[in-house]
């Protein structure tokens, strides 16, 4: 009874959670081919960052390769959700953002995709979390996080970071 | 010496020596991690390390106790020969030649790809091989053990197979159905990939199907420690076991319940559906019963003896039971150990809560707690128990084993508990070392640190453990004793035969696994998922 | 007595069966159908689209819109490695491939591969792969430089794979261990471990023996100082832009020009590790 | 020195076990018990303080 009991307290939380607050985890079944990546329209290297789409609806494009992500430094307005689109060209790697419930493993043949509102502004650590070979430990991005008023995109809805 | 003392030597001491070898690797690993500055420290040194460090654990220590664990038990619980040694013995030098091969493949630097061996990175073919050995050796083990409670069912009809073997087979029996997922992945994707026929994967497949085996694997190095907690603990402690029935059950749920699971290692994977994941997720619930079960029932076989040996009230039976014996101060660290560990599972399959801790130091700590304290400290305990009947001779003191299993929980605390903090903190695994300048990552330091100190104990632990067992053959020979497992309050004279045999529950878990995997794994096939190119590590750039 | 055990049994197979299914069943509606219903009903999805997801037949998540993207392609090199490119590259054509690097090649990259002028670079023992990209993307104007770009105009893609494998078989390159401690350890500590601060990957992550690192990875070792020095300073500079999702670019930047010229000359300087030594 | 234990080491008798078995399982329940309520509390600690103010993610 009372492990019956712990049981369903636990599994009613996580529902809750699943019902209300909308979480689940990153099961976005959406193929693309790694060989052929940087030939794509949505990956290519000019469209990877960050871009107002039309509707206002804020969408990040990171491609994780062999060691390093592309952009290295990306820009996201908090409090307002954001959409996380992640994808590699050449082996498995994975992301988390600290602090954040932002986690999500980059399979070479799917677009991995984080739906989210960051809540806290400043710089965060997006390091790869999964080994992808030997330069693994050098491989980590910034995501900055920026109130609303200075989120500023271009004429083409882009924000990126500024060079220091 | 008998041929089934032998037999049961040669595997316990490949896997103590390569548990040994595993801790210095683990604990340089540590110091590489941590500010202090380190020797020897580049990444193909440190990867090289992680996955010597992983296979040894994971595959030869368990793999190789299990099996000699194994023989023992069916001989010693069925109180007849084991049938067909050679074979056990063409088992045995099968898995210890993948073991070689293993090992000289990671040691040449062309399999630093770490045990989960995640494609499209691909090692030198000579590592799979070896992994495939290993497996096959393992294979055989476990027909032997169906074997051999097939026989004594037929001689002893209508009998209640031993508790203590009937554990066994369901372990053989759940292992048998574990290595599908590898062995079809191996032996169709990766091996082909690692001798060049193929040039490219399907990662997601190869993922999925890894995912099939990961989880029960963790509960075949389980299920020594449990057998340990129904048919030895109740026995050192001078009382009996609770209930027999109550543990047929839970090793019988744990065969059912630890397979149509794996899934919840892909939960932050893109290439399966939220759907799946969720009804796998309500099956790994469901796997912490037989846990919880356990609890209860050695706990009860405990209060038992603390109550026979004067322990009054709620909670006196407790100080009242003799902890200066080394299997029952192992029953009581591992439980501790049991529950942090388990504490960071239950919040490992909470599905969202997942994205929380995955892949940082929160799930190491996690595996290591269960894994490395709750099931290892029990496997140490083991073999202090049964080198006496497999030797003759009796331990010089129990003392230093009491010390070697203080060390070896102390050390595993000290270590683990910072990794949950860090893990929540965003400190991600697999990391040859961090950036401490990096103003994140320097508040982690001092918490490395100490994670190092007890990583420092652990190697001494596994030091002592080496020692103790090695001081065996320092006291003279008294006899070869016959090994008694513990019976229950009321041993059973009929069991069901649901719980007598596997029957039963191998139609069930086949429907398990069918509901849990049989779209995820078809999607594959249907989808046409787009392949990646191999990259392989055993060659020249 | 004797059929009595046998209906317990059977109690057994019925309960335990009757458990494990509804409990499957359960599962799968709060799974598929109660938990996506809601969630797609926030998120303004039609019950059937939301089912759908959360059995995964339609990308995207069960409880969110998937966004839209309108972009062009804009490649910076146009070299894939499909399963064919990689066979021929492994098949190649041996004869073809010697007829056309001793015609067109051996002018200025040596009648092995062994560059005469300081400005080339050697070829011998360089990986195929390697050698495809480079000619291909010379080809498509991914890469520009003038002397090649008119060379490689008449090759096609079969071409470019038999020449490219034609060099790499002359010589297994690879660096030597044994060479690899020796130099400034400001320089050694680049090539073998980077820079975790700047996120810098050591050099060796890619292009050391063992690495597992992009298909395309040259071959270093024993590379001309020239033209190392000239390939990492048009990389920071962006002049030379034909490396997939900056790679290199991403790299040179972060390289100081001291650092730049240490690796250039550490790297010629590394002796190329041959089997039979 | 002890020596291992072994089933002859049984120095109790049927009517001991009796006994005793008038109070078991209501130690082990109250120490199952407990140990289910701290990680109860601790699961939720986790869920409450830490995994719900982080933001929700899907």
């Amino acid at each position: 009874m009372v492990v019956g009991g712990a049981v369903a307290l636990i599994f009613a939380a996580i529902l809750y959670a699943g019902l209300v607050l909308h979480v689940n985890p990153p099961s976005n079944i959406e193929t693309i081919d790694p060989k052929t990546l940087h030939l794509s329209a949505e990956f290519t290297e000019a469209n990877l960052g960050t871009k107002v789409e039309a509707g206002g609806q804020v969408t990040t494009r990171i491609v994780a390769t062999q060691f390093a992500f592309d952009p290295q430094c990306v820009v996201v307005p908090s409090n307002e959700p954001v959409t996380l689109r992640l994808t590699s060209p050449d082996v498995i790697h994975g992301i988390l953002v600290t602090g954040t419930n932002v986690n999500t493993m980059v399979i070479p043949g799917y677009v991995s995709q984080v739906h989210t509102v960051f809540t806290k502004t400043g710089d965060l650590l997006m390091p790869c979390h999964e080994f992808c070979g030997f330069g693994h430990s050098q491989m980590w991005a910034t995501v900055r996080v920026v109130p609303r008023e200075s989120f500023r995109p271009d004429s083409d809805g882009r924000v990126a970071c500024e060079k220091s | 010496m008998r041929s089934l003392e032998r037999l049961t030597l040669a595997h316990l001491w490949v896997a103590f020596a390569a548990f040994a070898v595993a801790c210095f690797f683990g604990t340089w690993q540590m110091w590489a991690r941590s500010p202090l500055p380190a020797p020897f420290v580049t990444p193909d040194h440190y990867f090289l390390s992680v996955t010597a460090h992983g296979v040894s654990m994971a595959f030869v220590l368990t793999t190789f106790f299990i099996m000699g664990f194994g023989y023992f038990t069916a001989e010693t619980a069925l109180e007849r020969p084991l049938p067909g040694k050679a074979w056990a013995w063409l088992g045995f030098i099968l898995a210890l030649a993948g073991t070689l091969m293993a090992t000289a493949a990671i040691l040449s630097g062309r399999a630093s790809v770490l045990y989960t061996f995640y494609p499209p990175l691909t090692a030198s073919p000579i590592f799979y091989f070896g992994l495939v050995l290993v497996v096959v050796g393992s294979w055989i083990w476990c027909v032997l053990m169906i074997v051999a409670m097939s026989q004594w069912k037929r001689a002893h009809p209508g009998a209640p197979v031993p508790l203590a073997m009937y554990a066994t087979v369901a372990n053989a029996v759940m292992w048998l159905w574990t290595t599908v997922g590898v062995a079809a992945e191996i032996l169709f994707i990766v091996l082909p990939a690692s001798l060049g026929w193929i040039d490219t994967v399907d990662v997601g497949l190869t993922r999925t199907l890894f995912s099939w085996t990961l989880h029960p694997i963790v509960y075949f190095w389980l299920f020594p420690a449990y057998i340990a907690f129904y048919t030895m603990a109740p026995q050192a402690a001078g009382g009996r076991l609770y209930s027999d029935t109550l543990g047929r059950l839970s090793f019988v749920l744990l065969l059912l319940y630890s397979l149509p699971v794996g899934m919840h290692h892909l939960f932050m994977d893109p290439q399966q559906s939220t759907g799946f994941k969720f009804v796998q997720m309500m099956l790994t619930i469901l796997v912490s019963v037989p846990t919880l079960l356990t609890v209860f029932t050695i706990a009860a076989s405990m209060e038992i003896a603390g109550r026979l040996r004067g322990g009054r009230g709620l909670f006196g039976w407790i100080p009242a039971l003799p902890w200066e014996r080394p299997m029952v101060l192992a029953t009581g660290l591992s439980f501790v150990m049991l529950f942090f560990g388990g504490g960071g599972g239950l919040v490992n399959m909470g599905y969202g809560l997942n994205a929380m801790i995955h892949n940082t130091s929160w799930v190491t700590a996690h595996f290591h707690l269960i894994f490395g304290g709750a099931v290892v400290i029990m496997y140490f305990a083991i073999a202090y128990e049964i080198w006496f009947p497999l030797t003759g001779r009796i331990a010089s003191s129990l003392l230093a084993q009491r010390i070697q299993l203080w060390l070896w929980f102390c050390g595993m605390m000290v270590m683990s508990l910072p990794w949950h903090w860090l893990g929540l903190q965003g400190q991600w695994r697999r990391v040859a070392q961090f950036d401490y300048s990096n103003p994140i990552i320097a508040a982690w330091g001092p918490w490395v640190i100490v994670s190092l100190v007890g990583g420092l104990l652990l190697l001494v632990s596994a030091l002592l453990f080496i020692w103790n067992l090695a001081s065996f053959r320092r006291r003279p020979f008294t006899a070869i004793a016959s090994f008694r497992f513990a019976v229950a309050v009321h041993p059973p004279t009929r069991v069901p035969a649901a719980l007598n045999g596997f029957g039963l529950w191998n139609v069930l878990v086949l429907f398990l696994m069918v509901a849990a995997y049989g779209w995820p794994i078809a999607q594959f096939f249907v989808l046409e998922a787009p392949q990646a190119v191999v990259h392989r590590v055993d060659r020249g750039g | 007595m004797a059929p009595q055990p046998h209906a317990a049994d059977r109690q057994w197979w019925v309960w335990s069966t009757a458990i494990v299914v509804s409990f499957v069943v359960i599962a799968a509606l709060l799974a598929f159908v109660v938990l996506r219903i809601g969630q797609g009903q926030s998120a303004g999805l039609s019950a059937f689209a939301a089912i759908c997801r959360s059995l995964g037949l339609q990308a995207g998540s069960p409880a969110a819109r998937q966004p839209s993207s309108e972009s062009k392609a804009q490649p910076v090199s146009m070299v894939a490695w499909t399963p064919q490119v990689i066979d021929r590259l492994h098949h190649p054509n041996v004869k073809n491939g010697a007829e056309i690097a001793a015609n067109i090649c051996a002018s200025c990259h040596g009648e092995n591969g062994v560059s005469p002028n300081p400005q080339f670079p050697h070829m011998s023992g360089q990986s195929a792969f390697a050698i495809y990209k480079q000619l291909h993307d010379f080809k498509n104007g991914a890469r520009v430089n003038e002397i090649m770009g008119s060379i490689v105009e008449n090759l096609d893609d079969e071409q470019m794979a038999d020449v490219a494998a034609h060099f790499s078989a002359l010589t297994k390159g690879a660096l030597d261990p044994r060479t690899i401690s020796s130099g400034d350890p400001d320089v050694v500590r680049l090539v073998e471990y980077g820079i975790s601060g700047r996120g810098i990957p050591g050099c060796a992550s890619c292009h050391g023996a063992h690495a597992g690192g992009p298909i395309e990875t040259p071959t270093l070792a024993g590379q001309r100082q020239e033209y190392l020095l000239a390939q990492l300073t048009a990389f920071a500079s962006g002049d030379r832009h034909n490396d997939i999702y900056n790679r290199m670019r991403g790299i040179a930047t972060k390289l100081r020009k001291d650092e730049i010229e240490k690796l250039a000359e550490y790297y010629a300087a590394v002796r190329l590790f041959r089997p039979q030594d | 020195m002890a020596g291992p234990t072994r089933s002859s080491d049984e120095s109790f008798t049927e009517t001991d076990l009796d006994t005793v078995m008038e109070q078991v399982p209501k130690g082990a329940l109250a120490l199952a018990g407990t140990a289910v309520l701290l990680l109860l509390i601790g699961w939720f600690f986790v869920y409450f303080v830490i995994f719900i103010p982080r933001g929700s993610v899907g």
